[in-house]
Order: structure tokens, then C-alpha cells, then sequence
């Protein structure tokens, strides 16, 4: 936990390489130099949001069931926002490791949609290449994968992806004996028809980014 | 005609952003217009020196001064140009600073804007016409609504003051939050302990008429003759034989009514005399409950009344009473728990409010003062407070803080280590607002001397497990979530306007808030003032407040009272509605439409029927005039032309 | 001596002295910036407004009339916003007839606390008047 | 009762891992009187991976289903999957708030979305189209031994704004439909906790926390059967409920069925034809005591029998 703060205070000379500082040192931010603006602004308008409105009160810390498994609770990567502090929240694990359940949202007094923000944080670090919780996205990729592909999720398909790339060759395979046999597997996957419609889908917002970008 | 035009720096405020000198330039070219300058502080001594000088030195008979709004300085200028020998209404004002050099950013648009104001004010005054107020007797007797602590300093005051004093109170008796708080912060005083003096004073004071159980049906009438009509609600118990004896509550079969005194913490009698040091102690009977009402049989109270009090029969009563002046004191409500889910919206018994806990702490409580949690009775060991339940919440639509919590939150977390010194408390808070005398010292005894725990964050969920509730919040300077295992939780839950608080304000024809809170007539300058002249506000009806703060708004409130009644006539503003007869057709279409019954029908001596103002009664709204056919009836300093020369001044350019 | 051209169009505005005129003063006090082309008249109540008036600004050259009183039921004068309400609702039918767009003239009720809403009002009318255009050098095109 | 027609989604997983899912919705929805026609070639809802890529793209793909939906002149779609509805109802919500995001979506799509369609769950189908008294009716059987725990999940009704369905932290639309078809209900403090969703796969050690704490109250609740809404919940929690006990060092045996399967029970279907023996963690032996609902009838007529004269007096003392 005071690694978090520790984290905080640190956060503005943190490099992108580091995903947990343990070693870092309380070092003061310079807040006329270290406030990315310009990152603020850019959250602010992607998510339609105003950091502004939080005054840290801790209800999405405290309702988040994820906040054991974050490197910064939720209230605190609110606290990095509004201190422009760029670097440490797009290398923080918790933008990956949030998963929308919107109690944030749902509870925050200040009505910001704070799931929706986190969402905006991760399109981000996405875009620039950052990325502190690898499995996740190579989970999500492959789900992307094998939706562009067949248009559909083939689960199989997805699990099979993600152990290849992740290298956790034999993730969940203990699954395997249990679902065998209740004819819930298709080691086909489903098809559609219009799949070249959703690999359209999938160029085209490509492309828009790369154009944006 | 010699208008003389005076334009007002107001050091930066105004000349910040408009080219004062220009707009100066530009009056002097207003048609009628005999007269420009500029002033850096127009209000002040020297200030006003110089428009008294310059009417006599320049001749002029028509005065405008563009500076603040009128609502802040029309009267001191009406004042400084009536000194140098014009009527006070020879006078307009421009409203160059809210509406011009405040709002605007482009200082060429402002200084535009500004001439044009000024234009507009000239045309006006153009057409104004000498006004001469009337006098008029005033009844020196003042109706307090509400016998909480602020209510009653009001009364006792006026009271004090040799004024005739009537005092409405909803419930049975007065004392209202005061009388259920157990002690008070910052002192640990025992709140019965020093508000029971002054309750007793109220009921045997000869000049106050303490009307309980009764509310406000109507009021008519102006500062100086209000009527007032009063709904002395059905009690089913005859007040005058009533001694407080008890004996019908000891015998009531029916013991599960609400308990609006304890708030529900304990269920009550049907009859009920809500607590020891009620005052009138006298048993009121609760319909909605007492099986005679329910099932038309029973009768065990009258039965068993020594002095044959009770009357089942009994009907509302409606009494009137004629008065001076109105003090509105009527307090303050809390949110409902089912407006919090996540803390169990009320549907976990051990979660309760700070003004239940309060009950439970005070020794004439359901429970004698013995902390109890209400599932089974066992002292609670381990004691959340949750400050801001509620509060500060967009969400739910209280954008507010309500003031006094952290405080009463910090006095529980005391007493409940009194009570039980084995026990642990934690105190939940976002910020701790502590800035009254000895009230931050007092916080930090909670926690230095008491031990309770201060945690920095927000609860968001309380669940059941168990005999025990989880509270899952979070403690923002760690970082991290936090779980307590509590007995009992304590919710400061917020404070809010009255649920009748509107009704009663357009009763009185004063504003209120978007929150339902009444609205003072200037935020600092004029705090217990309404705009509805003879009408004024005391205690937590204008936004929460704690017990020191509603006493000096209702000694105040009484001081303002005192000083009108100190007069013996007060003047009538002249801007009333006045009636041209000649023109006046008699269609009575103005009669129909004023809202305050201020037209008659009058017959001249020709014969024909016109209509005819009652010039105490009109409140100058205007209304009658844009009704008016014929334009007969014309609202004074608002007629048409006045009204029509300023739209041309904006229009035909 | 007429609006900046090009940068204001004329909006008149008539306001109640104890809510709206009291708003407006609350938006000054807390420095909401507003568009500077409104001009306010004073008047006690929006029940004083007479269709009357309205009617002569926009045949005289305004491109907007805003007319603002008390919420319904907080009332100074008790009712005369009701008053006010229902004239200006017929007023507001009439003036297609008079060859003048509706949206040119806007009533609401802004109480003396709500200095933001006033800035909201004031803002989205100005921007719904330049929507609309001047209402007079249109009238000449059409002739 | 009127022949009801819906566009029903089906949505990936209940073409596969949720197979009994969609089983137990069909059979139900069709002894209640409703007709599902599937949309012709839906395609994938895009669910939480998407909103990790960009929200035009997450809405696109979405909406494009919507579309079809549209296209076949309905304005309502319902569906089974929270992750869908969810889906569904954020790219909807969006797009009709905001022309200028609509056009986005719009502009990468091969049919154009114009925000006619309501997106609703089969849950609030069931509650409020056809209702709690509807659902009873077809009840014909009794689980006596059975106590269930509703577990709703996260998404279900979060953000309220958005879902605009029951209440975010207490729901009770299952509570309401398991208690009309005859099942007690325990009141279970975890309702809306997350379970740990998508993230099954990647961070399985975080998962199997988070589940296990559904799993620890219920119990405490004194449930012996977990019903879900989701097939992501019902994965976490009983697919993977031996990791949990191994992870954990717990001993969990606690079936988790959707709601629909239980209903599908209480209507008389067999366990097979619910999918029932498609699940990790064996039910049956909670569902062998199942008996004809006459016979709890009867028992309770008798009971209130016994209490008669009790419950007078009760009701004289509080009254």
C-alpha cells in the first residue's frame, strides 16, 4: 500500500519501463514540469469526463473488487489524473486489470463514470504502447482474433491463441477433462456468412486510427 | 428637462472592463441629458457629496447612476438624491456591474452595453413621476413559526421586548431537534439540561401564546397587518383537563405506533406524550394507530383518564390571529435510509441514523441511555460513524455539506467511549469541517483522548455476516480497501429542507433554494431578511446550521422584528397600482385577477361602476395593469409609457 | 446608437425583480460570462409584462425577446407568474401570425440562487437568436 | 395467453460453453408462449476486449447486430448474456446521445444503426412482459431440498442510467421469479460482487478469489445452490470451482445453475433436457427429492391449519 504512495509521489519521474517502483524514492514531483496537461485534456475529451469533479472521497477504492490486485486503487489513478501524471498511470497494471463491473460508476457521489474513464486509460495505453499486465491484452487479442476471423468467438480457438502467445502453454488446460464430452466444445468454429463484414468493421476503425494517431 | 448622469468606477469592478470615460462621452449625447460624469466609488460619502452638489450646481431634476444593481444600492441613492431636494423616484439606476462588466468579456461589447443601460435608464426616468409614500398604523404582535431553539430565542426575545408574541409549533411540543439531542458539542453540555429553562420560559411567559400541535393554513395580508389562520389539529384529548398523568399511555393497547420523537428507534403508544420535559406535557392521540379510530372499538384511554380528558369526537380547529411581522423558524429534515442502498436502505436494523443514535444515548431514550443495537439488545463493542451519508452527493441530489456531522459524529465517538469503555469507534470521513470555536479541538479529543479511529474515505457497501455488519470502505491515505467488522453502524445522514418547507414558503410568498431552503435577502449583508418585507428566517430553514448559529439568527431575527415595531406607523411604498376613473370602463377584469384582493368596485357620483385599489393591500405586482383593457389601471414607476419608452430606447434606433 | 453589428444582435429581456433580476445579479456576482448582446428591462413581476410589450420589440427592430420570472409556485406576488405564463403561452401561439418565428421569443423562470442557470438561459438563447439571424434584415430579403 | 414473438440473441458462448444456457431459455420462453427467432447471421457483440481497442469500434460491432435487428423491423431484442446486453445497450445509449459518435459508428459499419432497438435480458423479459403470476402458472413441479442464492452479477444493472432495470445494489428480479416458481430464496449479501468476469483465463489466481467469496456467503446465507444470469458467473463459479478449492484450500461443492434452468425444473422439464449434467459441480442431488407441487401444496394448507389460532393471536397483538 505505501508502495502506492510511494508510487505517487514518485510517479512523475517514473520511466516507462518500470512497472512496480518499489525501489523508487519519494521523490517531490515538480508539478510545473511534470503535469502532462495535455494528457489530462486528452482524457477529459475521449471520455467525455471531468477528473475535476472527484474530490477523492474513496467509494471506487472501496467498492472495487479488483483494488487488491491494483497497483494504484481506482481513487488514486482519479488523484495521478487530475496531477497530469501520464507516465505512471499508463504503466499501471490497474487500467488492465479493471474489469467495467461500473460499482465505481454506479456509487461515485460525484456521478463521473470512472469505469468509462479506466476504459479511455486503457484505449490509451493500448494506442501507445503501453502495456504493464501483458496476458490480459494477449487474452484480449486473441478474443479479437478469432472474432475477426470467424466473425464469432470460438472459445477453443481463443484459449489455444492466448496459450501460444502468452507461453502459459497449459493455461486451464485442467479444464479441458471437465468440459469434454458435454458437448458444450466445438473443435470447429461457427462461421458466419457476413465475417468479411466484421473484418470490415475491423480495417476500417484501423485505419481511422492509424489516420487519427 | 436636466437629467444628470453618473457612472460608476466601483474602483475596478466596473471600470476594469468598460471604457467608463466613453460611456460618459456617450450619455452626454443622450437626448435630455444635461449632465455626465464619472466617480471612482459613487456610494461612498464623498460620492454621494458630489451628486448632491452637482443637482443643485447644474439645476438638474432627473438623476441616473450607473453602478451595482439596485437591489444593493437603489435605496442609498434615492436617499442622496431626495438630501438634495428631488423625490426619491426622480431617480434611476443602470445596472452596469452584475449584468455588464462582470458578466461580459469583450470590454468594447461592455462599454456598448453599458450605454445603452444608461439609455435605457434615462428614457425611464424621463417619465417618472413624483411618488409620495403613505402612512400606515402597524400591529405591534409578531407570529414565530416553529418552537425548535431558534423559534423559541425569537420568541423569548420579542417576547422581552414587550411584544405580543404567537408561537406555532407542528408537534405536540416545542423543543424540536434541541430536545432530542442527548449533549452538545463542543462542551459535553446535557442539551435537555439547558434547553428545559428555556421551553418552561416560553410556556409560562405571558406574552408568548404558544399554539402546539397546530400549523399554518393561511396568511394574508403585508408587513404591518398579516391574518394569519391556524389549524389547531384534532389531539381526540381535551388539553385543558389533561395533566400529564400518563395513565392512558401505561394502559394503551396499542403499542406499535411510530415514534416521530425517538424517530422509530422504539416502537410507541397510540397516546403518546413524546418525552418527560414536553412542553405543553399534555397526551396527544395518534389516528393512524389508536384502535378506536381503526376499529371503532376500544375506548381503554378514556376509560381509564382520571379526569375524563379524552374526546374521540374532537375536529380540527381553525383560530386566527392578526399580526405585525413573521419569523419563520420552521427547521429541518433528514433523508430517509432507503435513499442509501448500498448501507442497506434501512433494511439491516443494526444500520441507524445519528439522530436515532442520539435517542438511544439520551438517558429519557427508548432505552434509558444504555447503548443497545436494536437486533438483540447486546452492547455493540465495535461502532462505525459513516459522516457524509448522503451529504456532498450529486447522485442522490444533495450537493451540499450539512454542516454540523462531523461535529455530532465527534461528540457520539466520545460519548460511546463514556458508555462503553471497552468499546472501539471509527469514524468514516472525506474532509472533517470543524471551524467553529473549540470545535477542531474538539475533534482531535475524539481522537487523542478517546481513541476513535479517524479513517480518511468513503464507505461503500454494508453487508451483514453474521451477528456482525461488514463495513467495506476505503482509507484514501493508505490506499487501500479497509473492512470493519462492526456491531452497529451510525449513519450521518443528511440534513434537508422540511418535506412542507415549500408549501409553507409560497404560504408566505418568500423563495427558497433548489434544495427547499429559504433563500435570505442578501447572502451577507441582510442573512435573516427575506424579500417579502416583515417576513425574516432564523435557524436551519435557510440551509443547516448548528445550535449557536440558529440562536443568534433567531435573536437577530427578533432584533429586526423589534426595530420595524419600534415605529409606531411604517410607510407604504407608493409603487402601488393607481386607477384612472376617467378611462376605467368598470369591466372588473383587474378585480378578477389580483392576487391579493386589492380592487374594489367603487360607484363615482355620475353613477358608473369603476374599479378602485386599496392602497395598504396592493403589493405593486403589476398584474392588474397588463390585464387592464384600457390601460386604466396603471402599476406607479412601472406604467406602460415608462415601460414602452425603455423597449423603444432598445428598439427604434 | 444600435447594437455592434456583425458581432450583436438586439435580444431584449424582461425581468422580475425578485427572482430572475436577482439570478442575473447572483451570475454577476459569481462572474458566469454571458454573451453581451441582452439588454434587461426591470420590471416587479413577470405577470407586469404585458404581450404588448413584447410584441412592439420585435416590430421595432429586436431579434429576440426573453421574458424570465419566478419558478411556478414561488412566486413573489404569489400568482402572477401564472398570469404571466398564460399570456405569454397565448403570445407565443400568436406571433407565426405576426410573421414572426415563435423561437424568437422565450419565457422561463429562473429563481434569485441559480446564477449558473441564468448564464445557461442567457447563453442558449443568445445562440438560438444568432441561429435564427436578424429578424429585420431578413424581412427586407423576403420583400 | 397470447403467442409473444421476440428476436432473441443468442450470443457466442451460448452456441458453446453456455450451451445449457440457451437450452433452458428456448424450452422455457416456449412453455411460457414465446416464440425466439434468431437473427440471421449475427456476429459477435465485441464484449469487454473491444472497449479495450477504441469505443467507435466496440460500438460498431455492437450496433451491427442491432442493425440486423432493425433491419427485420423489430425494436426490441432480448438476450441472455449480461456481457451482450451490456454491449448492446452502451453502444445504443451512446449512439443516441451523441449525432456526432452515431456518425462514427455509423460510417465503419455495412449497415447503418438508427437507434430503434431496445436491447432487454431474458430476466426482464420474464418479469415484467410476462410476469411473476404467468411464470407460477406453469409451475408443476416442486424442489423441496433446493435453496438458492441469486447471484446477479456485475453488469446486469450497472450502470443504472444505462440498464435502466431493478435496483443496482439490491436486485430482485431473480429473487421474484425463483420465489413465484415455488424455490426458497435466501437473502445473500453478494448480489451484485464481481466474480472476476473475462478475466478467467489471464489471472485465474485473482478469479478464483473473487469467486470464492460468492461462493463463502452464500453458503453463510445457507444456500446450497448458487443461481446466475451469466454464463461468465456461472463459468468462474462452477467450471471453475475445483481451482478454487485447490487455489484456495477450500472444499466448495456448490452447484451453480442459471435461473432459467431452475425454472425449466420447477416446469417439469428433466434435468437433461435443462442441461443440468452439463455442469461441473453435480445438482442432482438436489433435485432428486423433486415431487409433484400439488403435494407442497397440500402440505402447506395442512401447516396453516396447525398455525390458525397462533396466527390470530399474532395478528390481534400487533394490530
Amino acid at each position: 500500500m505505501n508502495k502506492n504512495l510511494l508510487n505517487f509521489f514518485g510517479g512523475g519521474v517514473i520511466l516507462k519501463t518500470f512497472v512496480y517502483p518499489k525501489e523508487s524514492y519519494m521523490e517531490p514531483i515538480n508539478l510545473t514540469e511534470k503535469t502532462d496537461w495535455r494528457f489530462i485534456d486528452q482524457v477529459k475529451k475521449e471520455s467525455g469526463q471531468d477528473p475535476a469533479l472527484c474530490y477523492q472521497c474513496g467509494n471506487c477504492t472501496a467498492g472495487c473488487p479488483y483494488t487488491k490486485y491494483f497497483d494504484f486503487p481506482v481513487s488514486q489513478v482519479m488523484r495521478l489524473l487530475q496531477a497530469g501524471q501520464k507516465e505512471t498511470i499508463l504503466n499501471s497494471r490497474s487500467i488492465w486489470l479493471c474489469a467495467t463491473c461500473e460499482a465505481c460508476t454506479t456509487r461515485c457521489p460525484c456521478e463521473i463514470d470512472i469505469a468509462h474513464i479506466m476504459d479511455v486509460l486503457r484505449i490509451i495505453a493500448r494506442r501507445e504502447n503501453y502495456v504493464a499486465e501483458k496476458d490480459v491484452k494477449t487474452f484480449y487479442d486473441a478474443f479479437l482474433a478469432s472474432m475477426k476471423h470467424h466473425g464469432r468467438v470460438f472459445e477453443v480457438g481463443i484459449l489455444m491463441g492466448y496459450n501460444l502467445k502468452s507461453g502459459h502453454l497449459l493455461a486451464d488446460a485442467d479444464l479441458g477433462p471437465k468440459i469434454l464430452g458435454k458437448g458444450k466444445i466445438h473443435f470447429l468454429p461457427t462461421r458466419i456468412k457476413g465475417r468479411d463484414k466484421v473484418l470490415e468493421i475491423f480495417r476500417k476503425s484501423q485505419k481511422k486510427r492509424k489516420n487519427s494517431v | 428637462m436636466r437629467v444628470g448622469v453618473f457612472i460608476c468606477h466601483c474602483g475596478n469592478n466596473i471600470a476594469g472592463t468598460v471604457d467608463v470615460a466613453k460611456v460618459a462621452e456617450a450619455a452626454r449625447m443622450m437626448p435630455g441629458v444635461a449632465f455626465a460624469t464619472t466617480y471612482m466609488y459613487t456610494c461612498s460619502e464623498p460620492g454621494q457629496e458630489e451628486i448632491k452638489e452637482t443637482i443643485k450646481r447644474e439645476k438638474l431634476d432627473r438623476v441616473v447612476v450607473a453602478a451595482c444593481s439596485p437591489r444593493m444600492h437603489e435605496v442609498t441613492f434615492r436617499r442622496t438624491v431626495e438630501k438634495a431636494g428631488l423625490n426619491r423616484y426622480f431617480f434611476e439606476m443602470a445596472n452596469i456591474r452584475e449584468h455588464c462588466s462582470w458578466v461580459g468579456e469583450d470590454k468594447a461589447l461592455n462599454t456598448n452595453k453599458a450605454i445603452e443601460t444608461i439609455k435605457l435608464a434615462v428614457e425611464k426616468v424621463k417619465q417618472n413621476k413624483p411618488l409620495f409614500p403613505a402612512k400606515f398604523k402597524i400591529n405591534k404582535r409578531v407570529l414565530v413559526i416553529g418552537g425548535g431553539v431558534a423559534g423559541m430565542q425569537a420568541a423569548l426575545d420579542c417576547a422581552d421586548g414587550g411584544l405580543d408574541v404567537v408561537l406555532v409549533e407542528k408537534s405536540s411540543s416545542v423543543g424540536g431537534m434541541m430536545a432530542r439531542l442527548d449533549k452538545t458539542f463542543p462542551t459535553v453540555d446535557c442539551s435537555i439540561c439547558i434547553l428545559g429553562p428555556k421551553m418552561v420560559d416560553v410556556s409560562q411567559h405571558e406574552k408568548i401564546n404558544l399554539h402546539a400541535y397546530s400549523e399554518i393554513e393561511e396568511i394574508k395580508g403585508y408587513v404591518g397587518n398579516y391574518q394569519i389562520k391556524i389549524r389547531k389539529k384534532a389531539t381526540y384529548v381535551d388539553w385543558s383537563k389533561c395533566t400529564g398523568c400518563g395513565a392512558c399511555i401505561e394502559k394503551c393497547p396499542s403499542r406499535n405506533a411510530y415514534d416521530y420523537f425517538n424517530f422509530g428507534v422504539a416502537p410507541a403508544r397510540a397516546i403518546n406524550i413524546p418525552f418527560p420535559q414536553a412542553i405543553p406535557k399534555k397526551a396527544t392521540i395518534d389516528a393512524q394507530f389508536c384502535r378506536q379510530f381503526i376499529k371503532g372499538k376500544c375506548g381503554v384511554c378514556a376509560k381509564f383518564c382520571p379526569v375524563g380528558a379524552i374526546n374521540y369526537e374532537m375536529k380540527d380547529e381553525i383560530v386566527t390571529e392578526d399580526v405585525g411581522a413573521i419569523i419563520v423558524a420552521s427547521g429541518y429534515g433528514l433523508i430517509d435510509l432507503d435513499k442509501l442502498p448500498e448501507y442497506g436502505g434501512g433494511r439491516y436494523p443494526d444500520v441507524i441514523s445519528g439522530i436515532q443514535y442520539e435517542r438511544i444515548l439520551n438517558a429519557s431514550g427508548p432505552t434509558s441511555g444504555h447503548i443497545e443495537r436494536p437486533s438483540d439488545h447486546a452492547e455493540p463493542k465495535t461502532i462505525v460513524f459513516v459522516s457524509c451519508a448522503g451529504s456532498r452527493d450529486k447522485s442522490i441530489g444533495i450537493p451540499y455539506c450539512s454542516n454540523f456531522c462531523c461535529m455530532y459524529i465527534a461528540k457520539q465517538a466520545i460519548l460511546t467511549k463514556d458508555h462503553i469503555p471497552d468499546s472501539q469507534s471509527y469514524v468514516f470521513y472525506i474532509d472533517i469541517r470543524s471551524p467553529g470555536k473549540g470545535y477542531d479541538e474538539f475533534t482531535r479529543r475524539a481522537q487523542e483522548e478517546y481513541g476513535a479511529k479517524y479513517i480518511r474515505g468513503r464507505v461503500s457497501r454494508i453487508y451483514p455476516k453474521g451477528k456482525k455488519m461488514v463495513v467495506k470502505g476505503a482509507d484514501t491515505l493508505l490506499g487501500t480497501q479497509v473492512e470493519i467488522e462492526a456491531d452497529l453502524i451510525v449513519l450521518a445522514t443528511a440534513v434537508t429542507a422540511t418535506n412542507d418547507a415549500r408549501t409553507l414558503a409560497e404560504k408566505l410568498h418568500i423563495s427558497y433554494d433548489q434544495n427547499g431552503f429559504y433563500v435570505e435577502s442578501h447572502p451577507k449583508l441582510r442573512p435573516v431578511e427575506t424579500n417579502t418585507s416583515g417576513v425574516f428566517l432564523a435557524g436551519a430553514c435557510q440551509g443547516p446550521k448548528d445550535i449557536p448559529a440558529s440562536v443568534s439568527q433567531g435573536s437577530a431575527a427578533a432584533a429586526k422584528v423589534l426595530s420595524i415595531f419600534s415605529k409606531d406607523t411604517l410607510e407604504s411604498d407608493p409603487q402601488i397600482a393607481r386607477v384612472n376613473t376617467n378611462v376605467c370602463v368598470g369591466c372588473r377584469k383587474c378585480i378578477g385577477t389580483c392576487p391579493f384582493g386589492a380592487i374594489e368596485e367603487q360607484q363615482l357620483r355620475d353613477g358608473r361602476i369603476v374599479a378602485n385599489v386599496i392602497e395598504t393591500v396592493c403589493a405593486g405586482c403589476g398584474i392588474c395593469s397588463s390585464t387592464c383593457p384600457c390601460g386604466a389601471i396603471q402599476l406607479q414607476h412601472f406604467t406602460d409609457n415608462q415601460l414602452l419608452a425603455e423597449v423603444n430606447a432598445l428598439c427604434l434606433t | 446608437m444600435s447594437y455592434v453589428a456583425g458581432k450583436e444582435l438586439r435580444i431584449v429581456g424582461f425581468l422580475c425583480n425578485w427572482c430572475s433580476y436577482g439570478g442575473a445579479d447572483t451570475a454577476g456576482v459569481g462572474r458566469f460570462k454571458q454573451p453581451t448582446d441582452l439588454r434587461i428591462i426591470r420590471v416587479p413581476c413577470s405577470g407586469r409584462v404585458n404581450p404588448l410589450f413584447v410584441v412592439k420589440a420585435l416590430l421595432n427592430g429586436a431579434d429576440g425577446v426573453l421574458v424570465s420570472g419566478c419558478h411556478p409556485r414561488d412566486c413573489h406576488y404569489s400568482d402572477g407568474n401564472f398570469y404571466a405564463r398564460r399570456r405569454l403561452e397565448m403570445l407565443k401561439r400568436l406571433l407565426p401570425f405576426l410573421g414572426i418565428d415563435e423561437r424568437r421569443f422565450h419565457y422561463t423562470w429562473v429563481s434569485a440562487s441559480e446564477g449558473a442557470r441564468w448564464k445557461n438561459v442567457v447563453t442558449d438563447f443568445t445562440k438560438a437568436i444568432h441561429n435564427l439571424g436578424p429578424l429585420h434584415h431578413k424581412e427586407e430579403k423576403t420583400e | 395467453m397470447s403467442e409473444k414473438e421476440y428476436i432473441y440473441f443468442p450470443g457466442c458462448s451460448l452456441e458453446a460453453s453456455a450451451i445449457e444456457y440457451d437450452m433452458s431459455v428456448r424450452k422455457v420462453l416456449t412453455s411460457l408462449g414465446v416464440k425466439l427467432i434468431e437473427p440471421d447471421d449475427w456476429s459477435c457483440c465485441g464484449s469487454t476486449p473491444a472497449h479495450s481497442v477504441d469505443h467507435v469500434f466496440a460500438a460498431a460491432v455492437a450496433a451491427r447486430n442491432l442493425a440486423i435487428v432493425e433491419k427485420m423491423g423489430a425494436c426490441t431484442v432480448i438476450t441472455a448474456c449480461p456481457a451482450c446486453l451490456s454491449a448492446f445497450k452502451k453502444a445504443h445509449h451512446r449512439m443516441k446521445k451523441e449525432e456526432g459518435f452515431k456518425k462514427e459508428v455509423n460510417a465503419i459499419l455495412d449497415e447503418p444503426y438508427n437507434c430503434g432497438v431496445t436491447a432487454k435480458s431474458v430476466l426482464q423479459v420474464l418479469l415484467e412482459d410476462i410476469g411473476p403470476k404467468a411464470v407460477a402458472e406453469k409451475v408443476t413441479t416442486d424442489l423441496p431440498d433446493l435453496k438458492v442464492a441469486p447471484y446477479y452479477g456485475c453488469i446486469i444493472n450497472r450502470p443504472p442510467e444505462i440498464m435502466e432495470f431493478d435496483d443496482p445494489e439490491n436486485p430482485l428480479a431473480m429473487d421474484k421469479l425463483m420465489g413465484a416458481v415455488g424455490v426458497k430464496v435466501c437473502d445473500f449479501a453478494f448480489k451484485v460482487e464481481c466474480c472476476g468476469a473475462a478475466f478467467g483465463v489471464a489471472k485465474r489466481k485473482m478469479v478464483n478469489e473473487l469467486s470464492s467469496k460468492v461462493l463463502t456467503m452464500a453458503l453463510d446465507a445457507g444456500a446450497n445452490c448458487l443461481v446466475v444470469t451469466c454464463q461468465l458467473c456461472q463459468q468462474n463459479l462452477d467450471l471453475r470451482q475445483g481451482q478454487i478449492n485447490s487455489t484456495m484450500g477450500a472444499s466448495f461443492n456448490m452447484p451453480v445453475l442459471f435461473f432459467t434452468q431452475v425454472m425449466g425444473l420447477t416446469y417439469g422439464y428433466s434435468s437433461q433436457e435443462m442441461g443440468i449434467d452439463k455442469h461441473n459441480v453435480n445438482a442432482e442431488s438436489l433435485i432428486k427429492s423433486r415431487r409433484p407441487v400439488e403435494e407442497r401444496i397440500k402440505e402447506e394448507q395442512e401447516k396453516a391449519k396447525g398455525k390458525k389460532p397462533k396466527a390470530k393471536k399474532a395478528e390481534e397483538e400487533e394490530s
